[in-house]
Parts: structure tokens; C-alpha cells; sequence
């Protein structure tokens, strides 16, 4: 044995290989690759979970933060569903006198349908038309207070594909309706689909502004927690350090840390946001049903989860190397 | 296996440690290092261990010089190294156990022999049995002992201890010397630093006596 | 000295008395009281200041997290400030046809301003109605995309404010009116003025909601952030508890961490706010000032800024109170 | 002063400490504490300093029944205690001077009062000058001088010590009893626990040796 020693000290690169066991066969390296892999990722875990409250309101708080950019585009692109429906269509809206009776309306309908290259015609009546505009502006129960309702009686009329965007021909069609007395107005689009459009530009640049603030702030959230929680662990980092633990060893247990924050964080934005789509769409459903439009919220939906969840873990991974990194490169100066 | 040549070390406040310092380890020697309070013998020490970088001159361990390792071989190196540390350094939130298998995880060894190799540097310090227990259950000698049992699991080439006996009564002190003796016979360096003179007359072995960071004496004991 | 301790040990509560100087003026009491006070505050700032990443980034999230709903409040205090302007003064709109035109308009203002209880009389142009809607809906350059200006050039009638209440008058006057040739409609008071009214409604619903979880959020935060500089500095409270420290003088230093966190954050938050509204306002009053409205937009001004930073150290305060009693709760036991 | 009677310790790892402990110390009167390592000396001072509480038996300090100061009068109790603990309890985000000063702090005492005190107590363990100086570039030794330093300065009516020489040389170790044996001559009482029995044994004192939680002798030593 210490002839062996004596030899160790001529080759004089031995005490740096870092291979103590070099007859150790590459399924042991693996296992215990994998083993302190485990010990890394239990002693997070167990340690996370002695303080539960510690945990979970941290996790809240990037819940939180990340809800806020991801309800912002929920919202955004239902929105970009309701004006979507009817834009491709190019539909024409008649707008009937207020005056106009059930028989009239009958015999008007029929006569349009007739038309050349009208494929389908729908007839919302004004009150049909305000209950269409409180769902898809969303003003719902506020638009009680309106005295009187605003909307006239609609057709809604739309082309046979091959005239769809042959603008000659949809001129010519509104040019011959307008002679029709009991029509006040005739529109290519509704005024409400713009404003509507409008809204949901606004709410995706509000989502995009707002998503780089909160995902910022939540980095910031995470990388504080895990470097505050480091700081009291900062003598572990020293003693493993002593011992011969190499950098990415003492790294790993924090990085399943900031994995632990950031997924679970995910997971009850997530959460957050199926509960209030589901809240929002029971009476949508009900509305859009009263005049056989198909229009359902539409949530964050598996990929969306996926996502979300993958947002959060990517920023806890983030913020806790960044942490980690930071307390490491103060310590070899001790 | 320890060979420092005129080195000198100069803390960033001001204060000279270490002065114009040499002397030689062989492989499987074992000495004692004494002096006032202050002298530096923490210091030397940490210069082994590379936790402090000396200003001037050479310091070879196992044929290598120190100046030449950087900042990602260093966890390599000290694998080859065992310490005992004057304040201890254990961790609070694990187990008796987790803090001796330390060195043992680090370095990757095989999860079934870690259990083994612990219980036997357990039984060493008068330990065993205690493995599942927290540190801070522990009095102050057994805390020191357990210290001990960590610096030895993992059969480093090189055991640096630092006042390795100030908690403990004469008697363990004994034992715990015959410890260090008997690694040093297996082959291991020993150094240890020491103010129980008694205790270091007692042993027949090399004796370094620092004073303000000058080597003032090196003898053979009895 | 030794027989003064003889005596003491005889009247055995002076251990516990906490008077060790029991001659010292309460002048010399009350400098020390400050002094621990003062010696609390500068090690908290000295520390805080040492880490000046960590502390701006606690601050910035905190200041996020406040801005939100104060956001969402100023949002909703401006609307209802523009709905307030006209709903007060029970505006008669009066619609003329788009086929008018400017001498007859002059005639038609001349002739309305002359009838009785009319007191005021504006004329807006449909373009100066569509950039009035472009405003007060805020949907600013998407307006652009409409085809037509839907809006007729209207009247804005307020009457004398003894007729002001007076329905039946305003039914009389109304009629009168209707009468005109030139004249499509009349409404009182605008349709827009509702859904603005609605849009501020939900805007200050979700104010309050999305305050009321993003406190909670920001409760969490700064609890988290103190309870875990308290964790890193156990050692400090035990040494400090092992020679004598009160609870209270442990809190101390703990407590103006809370406090600068919510003072900044607060403080933060109040310049993100600032700068929105600025930023906002100059659009705003460029177009209001187009037909002598004054509309100007409202920040928090001196009194919400003194709240929004009062909010922030409050919860600053007492994230640090529950964290510091939390850690304090379990030393004694040690 | 100090009056143990029939005091028993029982850890909640069920380990039993102290057991059936009866001893007295009069004020102004020094005594040692012995005894193997895990004997229970610690655990006889924490009781003392009400870091743990007795699990029966009665304990009285100045007269005054330990079990009944509650939570909210321990901190003025223990302003009238000097401690030098086995592990230091040295803050190492604070100067020497803030260290030392934290007992003067914590009490109210006057600005302008305390930079004396302390760096009279400074002066007392040899560290004077330092004041600005961070505990962590002090070498152990002059780190547990640091913790007497704190432990005498604010002229406290009992002073527990818990191997306050572990780290030191013997003319250092020295010292440091003459500083505790003046404080005795002052009126204080003090209590300390040392392995150091050759130290022990040269000093005029009452020694108490425990054995695994017994008291197993009560005499005068030389
Ligand atoms: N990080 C540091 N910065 C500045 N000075 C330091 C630092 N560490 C130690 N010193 C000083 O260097 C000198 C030697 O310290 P060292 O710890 O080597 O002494 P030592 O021989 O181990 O003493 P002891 O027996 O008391 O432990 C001391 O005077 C100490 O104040
Ligand atoms: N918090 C605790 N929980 C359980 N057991 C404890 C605790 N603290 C101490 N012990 C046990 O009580 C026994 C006495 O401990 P104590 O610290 O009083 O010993 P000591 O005489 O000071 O020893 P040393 O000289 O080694 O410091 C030891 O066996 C120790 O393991
Ligand atoms: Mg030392
Ligand atoms: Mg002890």
C-alpha cells in the first residue's frame, strides 16, 4: 500500500483524475450517477415539504404572476374567435326599418334568398341583436340599463363562395336591395366586429406588454427565493465545497428547487385559469344556443398547459442557476 | 508528499501569516504542528487545502504544485484530503450519518458500500449507533469526534486536523491519536495541529513549532 | 460591592427586574431607546443597501405587484369621470340627418339656442364625434379601420338647471324639436355614455378583485422575502436572545426590512403609474382641446400616492411581523 | 447563589442528562465542572442559562425559582449571566466591537458608556486594537477570546463558562482563569466547565466532577 502511495506521487497527475475507483465498471458510475441524481432531487423534495407553507406561498405568488399574462391571452384569442366566425364570410347586414312586421320580414326573406349568389340568409331580430352584442362585448347585465334598444331587425346575408370576394358582384347585389323600401341600410360587415377586433388587438398588446412584465417579475420571485433560501444553506455550499463536492453537485439539489417553484407555480396558474374560463363559459354557451351559433370559450387547452407548466419550470431553473451561481463564485475566495 | 519551499502568506488585510515557511513531509509521516494562539497553524493548513492561496513561494503536494490547479480541479484534489476543522463545519440538517457519508457522496462512490465504510469510521470515534440522530443533539466532543469519523470514511492520502482534541477529555484524546496513528501506519500523511502539549510529548513522532508565523522549531518528540 | 450583591440575592426579584441602572436619568433612558432604534435602522439599511440587487429586485416585484390594481383603479376613476362629465347635466343629443348642411346647421343652432330652457348649445361634426368615441373608448388608431364614419353630426343641448329634473319639460321641449326637418332623432343622453358607464363598472369590479388577490400576493412576497433573510440570520436572533435581547428589540431591525421594501415598492409602483398616465394623457388633451372639452386624465395624485406607498409599508410592516414571530415562536424551545 | 436540588434533565431523544443532580455555590464562589465527554456539562450550564428546562426538580438562581420566569422575563434573567459558549456564538456579519458590545446593546445602556467597557473587556483577553476587524479573519483561539470577551463585559453576577481554553496554549489558558478569578474576587459566582484537568487541578478551586449525568465528586482541589 505505500509502495503504491510512492508511486502515485511520481505520476504526480493521480490526485487530480478524479477517478478514485478506476476499477469501478461503468454500470456502478451510472448507478451512482443516478443515485446522488436522487439524493440531490429527495433532499429538495423532503426539504420543500418540511415547510409547506413556505412552499406553497411561493408557488402562489408565481401562480399568480403567471396567470395574469396567460388570462390576458385566453381572452385575446376568444375574442380573435367571435370576429373570426363571421369575417372570412364577408357577410352583408341588412338593416330592416324598425317599423317592419312579421309577414313582411317572411316575404322579404324569401325574396332575398332568391337572389343570385346569396348561399344563406339569417334573420336576427333587434332583440336577438342586442343579446348577440351583450355576450361577444361582454357588458352582459349592464346592458339593462339601456332605455331603449338601439338595434334595428338584421338579415344577414352571405354569398355563395364563388362571388365571395368578387366586389362588382356584392356591389351590384346591395345596389338592387337597397330599392327594397322596407330595408333602412345596408352594411358590408357589422360596425360591432370592428370594435370588437379593436378590443381584441388592444387585449393581445396589453397581453404581450403585461407577459414581459410578469415573466420578469416572476424570474425575479424565483431567483429571490432560491438565493435567500441559499443564503441560510450557504454553510452546506461551504461544507460540500470543503469535501470535494464539485460545482454542478451542489447546484443540483437548488435546481430541483427552482424545478419544484416553477412547476407547481405552472400548475395552479393553470388551474387559475380553467376555473375562470369554465365560470365564464356556462352563460356564454347559454346565449350563443338561444340562435344556433356555435360559440364556446375556448381555454388554455392541453398545449396551453404544457406551455405553462414548461414556462414556470424554464424560469425556476433559470432563477435558481442564476442564484446558485452568484453564491458559488463568492465562496472559493473563503 | 507535503513539501513547502519559502512560502509566505499575506491576508488582504495586511497581517503576514505565514513567513518565508519550509519544510518536508514524507509519504506515511505523521507530525504535529504547535504554537502560540495567532501563530498561523490554520493557516498552513488551509494552504494544503487550497481554502486560501499562499502569496510566495512553492507548495508542492504529491509532487504537484498548488499554484497549477484551478478553480474546477479543485474539488478533485481535495478529495485526496481529509480535515478535521477547528470549528467543526457539520451540517445542522442532516443526520449523523448524511454529514459522515459526505465526502463518500461527493465523490460518487457506490451507494451500498457508503453504509459500510460510515459505520466503520462511526465505530472508530466512539459513535456508532447514533447514525440516525442530528448533529445538534451531539455535545461538544462528540461533535468534535464526529468531525473526526468525516475527515477519515473516505481513506484520504493526506488527514490535516485542527485541534482536533479541544473538546475532548485526556482519555478520548488518547484514543483518538491512536486513530490517527494507525491511518498513518496504513500509509496516510497526518498533520496535526495541537496546543495539548502533554498530550503531543507523549507521541514519538515530528513536532513543528511555529511563533508569529515563523517555523521556530522541528524536532522529534521523546 | 460584594455586600450589595449579598443584599441583592436577599430580594430575590432583582434578577428579573431589567433595571440595571437604576440611577440613570429617564433622559439617559430615552437616549438609549433611540440610539437602539437608530443602531436597528442603520443596520438594516447598511444591509439592505449591501445587496442592492437583491433588494431592488424584492422592491420591483413588489412594486408589480402593486401597480396592477392601482393601475386598474386610475383606469376606472378616468372613466367614470368622463361618464360624470355629461351624466350630470341630463344632455339632450340631438341627431341631424348626414345629408345637412353648414348654413342650414347655423340656421338650425341659431333658432334651437333662442327656445326656452335651453342653455347651452354644441354642435359636433361626425368626425369630431368619431375622435370624441376614438378617446373615450380608447381604441385610438384601430379606429382607422372603418369604412364610413357611422356617426350623424349631432346637437348638444343642456338645458337651464331649473328645468333641469324637470322630465315633463324636456318631453315638450323634445317634441317641439322633432318637428324639424333636418333632425333624424333625439336621445337623451348618449348610447356610448352607457356602455362607457358599463366599461368603467367591470373595470372597477375587477379592480377590486385583482387587488384584493395581488395584496395577498404581495402579503406573500414580502413575508417570504423577510422570513427568508430571517432564516439566513437564525444565528443573529439566537445570539441575540442567548444575552438578553427582547423579542422586540430582535424584531426591530427585521421590521425597517419590511419597511424599506414596501416603502420603495410602494414608491416604484407610484412612478410606473405616473409615467403611464403621462404618457397616456398628452393623446388625450391634444384631441379634448380639438372642441374646448377639458378633459384631463387623473393620476393618483398627492393623496394616492400617499396611500399606494402607506399600502406598501403596511404590508411590508406586517409580512415582517408574521415572518420575524414566526422564527421567534420557535428559538425559545432550542 | 446557584442551588441545584434533585434536578433531573431528560432530552426528548429520551437520552437522560442529568439525573437527581444536588449541588450548591455560594455567591462570589468559583467551581470547575468535569467529566467525560457527553457527560452532561453542557446540559447543567443550558439549564442555568434556561436554554433547556429542568424535567423535574428544583432549580434557584439568586434566590429565584427557575420554572417560574416565563417566556417574556427570560431576557432580562439573562442579563445578569456571562456565557462563554463550547461553539463561540460569534455573529460574522459584525465587527469585533459590535460583537462584544451586543450584552451593553440589548440592556440600554448609555452611547457613550459602552466603547469603554468594551474595549476595557478587549483588553482583558489580549484582543485590544482589532475592534474593526471582522471575527472571521481571528484565528480560533482568538475567536473564543472574543466570546469571553462578550461574556465579561457587561460585569455580569454569574459567569458560566463552557471549555473556554479548548483552543488556547497553556500560558494563554492560564491567563484567561486569572481574568475569571479576579471577577470571582469581584463578588461574581463562576462555573467552569474544562476537560483541561491538569489546568484544573493547579488552581485553589471547588471541582465537580459528572459522570454519564451523576455528580460523582464534590471537592477542593489543591
Ligand atoms: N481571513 C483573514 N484575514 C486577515 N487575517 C487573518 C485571517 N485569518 C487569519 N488571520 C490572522 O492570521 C493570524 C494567524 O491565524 P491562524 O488561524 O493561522 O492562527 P492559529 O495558529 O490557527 O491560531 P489558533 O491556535 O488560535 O487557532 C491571526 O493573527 C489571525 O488574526
Ligand atoms: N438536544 C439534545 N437532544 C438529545 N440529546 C442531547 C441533546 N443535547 C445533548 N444531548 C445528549 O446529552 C448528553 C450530554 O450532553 P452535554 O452536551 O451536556 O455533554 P458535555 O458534558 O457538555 O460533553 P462535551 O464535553 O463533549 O461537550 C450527550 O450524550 C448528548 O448526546
Ligand atoms: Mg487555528
Ligand atoms: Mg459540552
Amino acid at each position: 500500500m505505500i509502495q503504491n502511495r510512492r508511486r502515485n506521487s511520481k505520476s504526480s497527475s493521480s490526485l487530480l483524475s478524479g477517478h478514485d475507483f478506476n476499477n469501478q465498471a461503468l454500470i456502478n458510475r451510472l448507478q451512482s450517477y443516478f443515485y446522488s441524481h436522487y439524493l440531490a432531487f429527495s433532499s429538495a423534495t423532503s426539504r420543500l415539504s418540511s415547510l409547506p407553507f413556505r412552499f406553497l406561498s411561493i408557488s402562489l405568488v408565481i401562480a399568480i404572476a403567471l396567470s395574469l399574462p396567460a388570462g390576458f391571452y385566453v381572452a385575446a384569442i376568444n375574442l380573435q374567435k367571435i370576429t373570426n366566425i363571421t369575417d372570412n364570410s364577408n357577410t352583408i347586414s341588412i338593416f330592416l326599418k324598425t317599423t317592419v312586421t312579421q309577414p313582411q320580414i317572411e316575404l322579404l326573406k324569401e325574396k332575398i334568398s332568391l337572389e343570385e349568389g346569396v348561399e344563406n340568409i339569417r334573420y336576427i331580430s333587434s332583440q336577438k341583436g342586442l343579446d348577440e352584442f351583450r355576450i361577444e362585448s361582454g357588458f352582459g347585465d349592464v346592458l339593462e340599463m339601456l332605455d331603449e334598444n338601439p338595434l334595428p331587425p338584421v338579415f344577414l346575408i352571405e354569398p355563395n363562395r364563388k362571388f365571395q370576394n368578387n366586389t362588382e358582384f356584392i356591389k351590384k347585389l346591395v345596389f338592387k336591395l337597397k330599392k327594397e323600401h322596407l330595408i333602412e341600410n345596408i352594411q358590408i360587415d357589422m360596425m360591432w366586429l370592428k370594435r370588437l377586433q379593436a378590443i381584441s388587438l388592444i387585449g393581445e398588446r396589453l397581453s404581450f406588454m403585461l407577459g414581459a412584465i410578469l415573466a420578469f417579475g416572476v424570474l425575479l420571485i424565483i431567483s429571490n427565493a432560491v438565493s435567500l433560501s441559499l443564503d441560510s444553506r450557504g454553510e452546506e455550499v461551504v461544507v460540500i465545497k470543503l469535501v470535494g463536492g464539485t460545482d454542478s453537485y451542489v447546484r443540483r439539489p437548488f435546481l430541483y428547487t427552482g424545478f419544484w417553484y416553477g412547476a407547481v407555480g405552472g400548475i395552479l396558474s393553470w388551474i387559475f385559469i380553467a376555473i375562470a374560463v369554465y365560470w365564464l363559459s356556462m352563460p356564454v354557451e347559454k346565449l350563443s344556443a338561444l340562435y344556433q351559433n356555435s360559440l364556446e370559450l375556448e381555454g388554455l387547452g392541453f398545449f396551453g398547459m404544457i406551455s405553462l407548466v414548461s414556462i414556470g419550470v424554464g424560469l425556476g431553473l433559470l432563477g435558481a442557476w442564476l442564484a446558485v451561481t452568484r453564491q458559488l463564485s463568492g465562496i472559493e475566495s473563503k | 508528499m507535503i513539501l513547502f519551499d519559502k512560502v509566505n502568506k499575506r491576508y488582504p488585510s495586511g497581517h503576514q501569516a505565514i513567513i518565508n515557511l519550509s519544510f518536508e513531509l514524507e509519504a506515511g509521516e505523521m507530525a504535529f504542528l504547535t504554537g502560540h494562539s495567532g501563530a498561523g497553524k490554520s493557516t498552513l493548513l488551509k494552504l494544503i487545502m487550497l481554502l486560501e492561496r499562499s502569496t510566495s513561494g512553492q507548495l508542492l503536494i504529491d509532487g504537484k504544485n498548488l499554484s497549477r490547479i484551478d478553480r474546477t480541479q479543485i474539488p478533485y484534489y481535495r478529495r485526496n484530503i481529509g480535515v478535521v476543522f477547528q470549528n467543526h463545519q457539520l451540517l445542522f440538517d442532516r443526520n449523523i450519518f448524511d454529514n459522515v457519508a459526505l465526502p463518500l457522496f461527493v465523490s460518487g462512490l457506490r451507494p451500498r458500500d457508503v453504509g459500510r465504510r460510515v459505520r466503520a469510521a462511526l465505530d472508530k470515534v466512539g459513535l456508532s449507533g447514533k447514525e440516525k440522530m442530528n448533529p445538534i443533539m451531539l455535545s461538544g466532543g462528540e461533535q468534535q469526534r464526529l468531525g473526526i469519523a468525516r475527515a477519515v470514511v473516505h481513506k484520504p492520502k493526506i488527514l490535516l486536523a485542527d485541534e482536533p482534541t479541544g473538546n475532548l477529555d485526556p482519555q478520548l484524546s488518547e484514543e483518538i491519536m491512536g486513530v490517527f496513528n494507525k491511518f498513518c501506519e496504513a500509509g496516510s500523511t497526518v498533520l496535526v495541529a495541537s496546543h495539548d502539549l502533554e498530550l503531543v510529548s507523549s507521541i514519538a513522532q515530528r513536532l513543528l513549532r511555529l511563533e508569529k508565523g515563523f517555523l521556530v522549531e522541528d524536532k522529534k518528540t521523546v
